[in-house]
């Protein structure tokens, strides 16, 4: 019964196969997957492929698409356009002038490319076939929580303690190096008043007379109005909105708007 | 010498095997299971509570155990060797600045109070940081201060000189020590003697503890 | 004799002690632990590797095995009783065939980048593939490739490993049929630029393994 059937079933089977290639497209992934699949219909190694018959195998396989109007995607085309160049390089006698890889070099890429694909499906079959944990083995179903205590240990030497009281005790002579802001005029807020004030300044003005109520008793506040004064005066003569000038050394310094 | 009639079609698992199906169903159960449940899951003819019971014999002794839970059966750590379920690890931190501070004013002014110690650090001291010298048991309670209000003082402990290699409070290098030393590098402020009065101080201090 | 000077101050554990502690400690735990842990966890003086080794020979033939996973140890049941568990399956998603194959490509070719995996496949790698397989704590990210563009790499897990049995890398079916054959070499295309040192790469990072 057996010998009955089997001489029928390769033609059946190609039949089949044929036609799942051209109503299936969508099924591969790909032209290299394609690729490989028509390969096997060679029954041989990968290895002794003929390469050229594969490239002949899949430019048909495009047209019977064309002719059923099954639309292709664009990677089938451009593998399509490549194996054609690759069939009439592997044909025509090498072109001495051409340069670039020979028919031979590209066709044992493209084998080497299907060899390697079909491996790795293989591999992964393997590995899917491996007794695995959840359906094979299993691991522990009721694992016992590993308590994490932390505990945190506090040290501090003699050194530490010594320079800490001494910190406290001479905190005065201690302190660092810092600027008493309350008793300064910054040259920003010395700018910010001479730009409101600078438009009432249509003549020469003694600039010691723009100082701020407050800041004229105290000499300390004074030298530092003053010089915020003087800085912030540079800066608007650079920018262009004032003129300055001083009739000699240690007289008056004088500003006025700049007009125009 | 059995009637051959009474033998099953198939032979059950040698209780070897039986044994080992429980182990594995007893590993890998997400919670403890009964015997009607082991024998229904194991082969026909099985006899799960024998099995179970070979199990647990073979278990006695070792690092896990086989244990009745209500009526069902489970496998469990040693009881003695719940130890190793718990990883301790241990942080070593620095003191911080408050808690540093405050241990050297007490150290060097004991008896002290709360007050004295804001005092002299010049802002609130949290209660936290009191706790902490408390627990770390470098500070404790020493007597009531008899003023308005009796305040409780602080003093250094024996785990504190241990710690920090003094055999005696009063071992504490003074002011002029530490300057003599390099700590202190500043001058002093004018019209004060800070080093002397704070020996004074501190003599004063101990003599309640002497 | 030995000197009683080299003894340490206390004695370690008797050999049994060790490997009741080693059992206890595989038995909780559901994931791997390596030799490192198990030493950090058991007393001073313990060896570890040692215990586990007995440990390992005691649980041969029995229900439950003790097997190597990667540089940790599991306790896992005998995959022969597999049918008695059927119970505690939960049914992991049906993985695509592109997700099987882009797993064992990364297996086979680790470190192995995105475009080496679409240049076997042929076709491109969707985002959800390696997400899936990212989630399933098969694969995740190895180091930078030192190329231009300084792609990232996919490297299989150690849950990888636990899952499909293998004790590590290197005893993934057909792996050195596959290297002999120079399957597993990443041969630019004939007039292209050689792309990178991937089977460089590859060869330290099995080798590591060691």
């Amino acid at each position: 019964m057996a010998d009955a059937v089997s001489p029928a079933e390769p033609d059946v089977a190609e039949r089949m196969a044929a036609e799942a290639l051209i109503v299936d497209v969508d099924g591969f992934e790909g032209p290299l997957d394609l690729l490989l699949t028509l390969s096997r219909t060679q029954k041989v190694d990968l290895r002794q492929i003929s390469v050229l018959a594969l490239a002949r195998q899949y430019l048909d396989f495009v047209d019977r698409a064309k002719v059923l109007r099954i639309e292709l995607a664009a990677d089938y085309l451009v593998m399509a356009a490549w194996l054609a160049f690759l069939k009439s390089r592997l044909l025509l006698p090498p072109d001495p002038e051409e340069d670039g890889p020979s028919g031979e070099e590209m066709a044992a890429h493209l084998a080497f490319q299907l060899e390697r694909l079909e491996a790795m499906r293989n591999a992964a079959a393997q590995l899917m076939a491996r007794d695995r944990k959840g359906r094979d083995f299993f691991a522990r179903g009721l694992p016992e929580q590993v308590e994490r205590r932390r505990r945190v240990r506090h040290t501090a030497g003699l050194m530490d303690l010594m320079q800490a009281y001494a910190r406290i005790r001479t905190r005065d002579e201690f302190r660092p190096y810092a600027m008493d802001r309350d008793r300064v005029m910054t040259m920003e807020e010395a700018l910010e008043r001479m730009r409101e004030l600078i438009g009432y300044a249509g003549s020469w003005t003694d600039l010691s007379t723009w100082m701020p109520d407050g800041w004229t008793g105290d000499p300390v506040l004074r030298r530092s109005a003053t010089a915020s004064h003087f800085a912030a005066s540079l800066e608007l003569v650079k920018a262009g909105w004032i003129e300055i000038r001083q009739g000699e050394s240690f007289a008056p310094i004088e500003v006025r708007r700049r007009n125009g | 010498m059995a009637d051959p009639l009474d033998r099953p079609l198939f032979d059950a698992p040698d209780p070897y095997q039986q044994e080992r199906m429980v182990e594995a169903i007893l590993f890998a159960s997400a919670a403890p299971v009964t015997v009607a449940d082991l024998q229904a899951r194991m082969p026909h003819g099985c006899d799960a509570a024998e099995a179970l019971d070979s199990l647990r014999r073979r278990y006695e002794g070792r690092g896990v155990r086989v244990v009745r839970v209500g009526d069902a059966w489970a496998i469990r750590t040693a009881a003695d060797l719940g130890f190793l379920m718990s990883r301790e690890t241990v942080e070593t931190r620095k003191l911080s600045r408050a808690a540093i501070e405050t241990l050297a004013i007490v150290a060097y002014h004991q008896p002290c109070t709360r007050a004295e110690i804001e005092e002299i650090r010049g802002v609130a001291v949290s209660r936290g940081t009191l706790d902490q010298l408390l627990e770390l048991e470098w500070i404790r309670f020493g007597r009531r201060r008899e003023t308005p209000g009796r305040p409780v003082t602080f003093v250094v402990t024996q785990e504190f000189l241990d710690h920090f290699g003094l055999e005696n409070a009063r071992d504490l290098p003074g002011l002029k020590d530490l300057r003599a030393a390099g700590l202190l590098e500043n001058r002093p402020a004018p019209g004060r003697e800070p080093e002397e009065a704070a020996a004074e101080d501190q003599g004063e201090m101990f003599e309640d503890e002497a």
